[in-house]
């Protein structure tokens, strides 16, 4: 307490006035960065003299104010608080070689960097809004014209599409009578779902004859037919991991078993 | 923003050089979404300002530029030259891919010319709508040939200059029968599912370039 | 619709002359609010013009005059020329009233970018509300940049067309005084003393050097 009066007696008139208009007007400031800009003003030299040691104390003066007045003040006007205490104290103690960390100086440099650096940015942002603007000193054309869409479509056919869809037309009665003939033929489909339902019992090696349907064995045109299926049905069961084949050598039977 | 308003005592006791009047029509003209009478004009202008004048003059610079300063009713706009009215529409050009109902009907024209809508629609055993037809004459692509000598004397169709110009055929003789189609392996990429190629196509081949010559013929 | 496609057919062959150019280049300007690039010019002006070329000598002719061509970012508008503002209350907007946060927040976007939200608020001191940000890119003064290639890839903000020409900048380099900012080192991403440079934070301060490069220069 005494310490404080003993600040308290090294702020002048003119100080006290200030941060009591700073406490009244803590709701409009934009966080601790601004009261310290603030605050800086009243140093009346370049943000680069600036005395960091001197802000800090002010800061500090001013939350106290704060404090004495009951006002709550948020979170992050109390760490920056304790924050230029303890860079305080980094400032006016010899510096100890065994301390790790950065210099009180080191802080104090990057806090004037950072003061500097946002009145700079307010600068701009007054600069930026006091230029010319567009619909308040500049304008725009006010009768503007609407370009209007054509859309144009061509068409176009290459000379396959042509010949496809000629071949297409003709081959459709061309193959008329071949649909009739489905009765001949054993699709790789059924091959799947016949093999399906056996292979649970295929342990052992087995020729991939004896998994051709029943009845497709004599008529040549059906054999051919049914092994086709039943062969591309085989391989695919093996991709899909459920069978293994084998051939030990050229034109030998094919055989499968179940994959364990 | 201080300027002008300088600019504007200025002009209580001195009327703004014309020049000057000729550049605040045009701003004004510009900037304007109405046309803009020359009272107005006057009434925004300085004091002291001959709007009339400033016009004449800023009508004269417009001249043959392009855009205009044009007169509607006792108002006054700028207003694109006529002659460059054709800036103002963007064109896109969208190539798309012809119809397959448009692409069978006229590779039946091709082949089979000349042809009637009934014979068409007997080839392709679907009824030809009427916008295919005419999006292949729109094309320029098929015409109307001869009218045929059957009762009724249907009106047939034929391809077109432009048509054998785009497929790069002299003739339209020199389109592949079916049996070179089927060489160069374009008629298996499309056996009707579930059918298998057999033997009998070859009899079909002899048919048609029997049929087409003849209707080559002429 | 006739003549503007045959017009368009002969410039395959021969371009317009410049001062036809010219005249296009005036009247796709004047009728439109937005800025313009070189490549919507070209694509709407018959074939083989060169509308940089055009915009040259457009520019100087209407130098000094009431409306005058400005450059915006890589596109090209007309506006009235800024000391006859005072002509055109009328037409004047009135432009949403930005708080000063916002004002700010613009500012060090304008200034910093490409620019996270956490770059801004160490600018700042304080969090950056939501409300800000929204209200900078519902105006369009504002947008996403490239994320940043440090750990949590965040979004960076960079300014816009809008801004530019808003602000009459023909680029972000005019930026009024950005120059002496850079070379007094304010534009500089100093991180506190103390805080550990990780292997992250050297990444970032090249790509942001690279990236605010990229973006200042043409």
């Amino acid at each position: 307490m005494s310490e404080d009066l003993f600040e308290e007696d090294r702020i002048s008139v003119a100080e006290r006035v200030a941060a009591e208009a700073l406490i009244i007007d803590v709701d409009g400031f934009e966080g601790p960065l601004d009261v310290l800009l603030t605050l800086s003003r009243t140093q009346k030299v370049d943000l680069r003299q600036i005395s960091i040691l001197e802000l800090a104390h002010q800061y500090l003066a001013f939350v106290e104010k704060v404090k004495v007045l009951r006002l709550e003040l948020a979170a992050d006007y109390l760490v920056m608080a304790a924050w230029l205490a303890f860079l305080k104290s980094r400032l006016l103690l010899p510096p100890d070689p065994t301390e790790e960390g950065p210099s009180g100086a080191e802080l104090a440099a990057h806090l004037a960097f950072q003061l500097e650096r946002l009145q700079a940015m307010r600068d701009c942002a007054a600069r930026l809004m006091g230029r010319d603007q567009l619909g308040r000193d500049f304008f725009a054309r006010g009768q503007i014209e609407v370009v209007e869409r054509v859309k144009k479509v061509t068409y176009t056919a290459s000379l396959l599409d042509l010949m496809q869809g000629y071949a297409r037309i003709r081959t459709r009665d061309d193959f008329r009578p071949f649909i009739l003939d489905r009765e001949s033929v054993f699709t790789m489909e059924q091959a799947l779902e016949r093999m399906r339902g056996l292979i649970g019992y295929a342990g052992d090696w087995t020729d991939i004859v004896s998994y051709l349907p029943e009845g497709w064995e004599n008529d040549p045109v059906k054999r051919r037919s049914a092994t086709a299926a039943t062969f591309a049905a085989s391989l695919e069961l093996v991709k899909e991991g459920h069978l293994e084949i084998r051939q030990t050598e050229s034109f030998a039977p094919i055989q499968l078993r179940k994959r364990t | 923003m201080s300027e002008p308003v300088e600019k504007k005592e200025e002009s209580l006791f001195e009327a703004a050089p014309m020049g000057e009047q000729e550049r605040m029509i045009e701003a004004v003209l510009f900037a304007s979404a109405e046309p803009v009478t020359v009272r107005e004009l006057e009434a925004r202008m300085p004091h002291g300002c001959d709007a009339a004048e400033a016009l004449v003059h800023v009508r004269k610079l417009y001249e043959g530029r392009g855009v205009n300063l044009a007169k509607i009713g006792d108002a006054w706009a700028m207003r694109t030259a006529p002659d460059l009215g054709f800036l103002m529409q963007k064109e896109t050009v969208e190539t798309r891919k012809l119809s397959r109902a448009a692409i069978e009907t006229l590779a039946i024209i091709a082949y089979h010319q000349p042809v009637t809508r009934a014979e068409i629609e007997e080839i392709r055993g679907v009824s030809v709508s009427r916008g295919t037809v005419d999006q292949l004459l729109e094309m320029e692509w098929i015409r109307f040939g001869r009218r045929k000598m059957t009762p009724g004397r249907p009106v047939t169709f034929v391809v077109t200059q432009n048509f054998l110009d785009h497929f790069g055929l002299e003739n339209a003789r020199d389109l592949p029968g079916l049996k070179e189609l089927r060489s160069t392996g374009l008629l298996e990429n499309r056996p009707p599912p579930g059918s298998v190629p057999g033997p009998g196509d070859v009899d079909e081949d002899d048919e048609r370039n029997e049929g087409q010559s003849e209707l080559f013929e002429d």
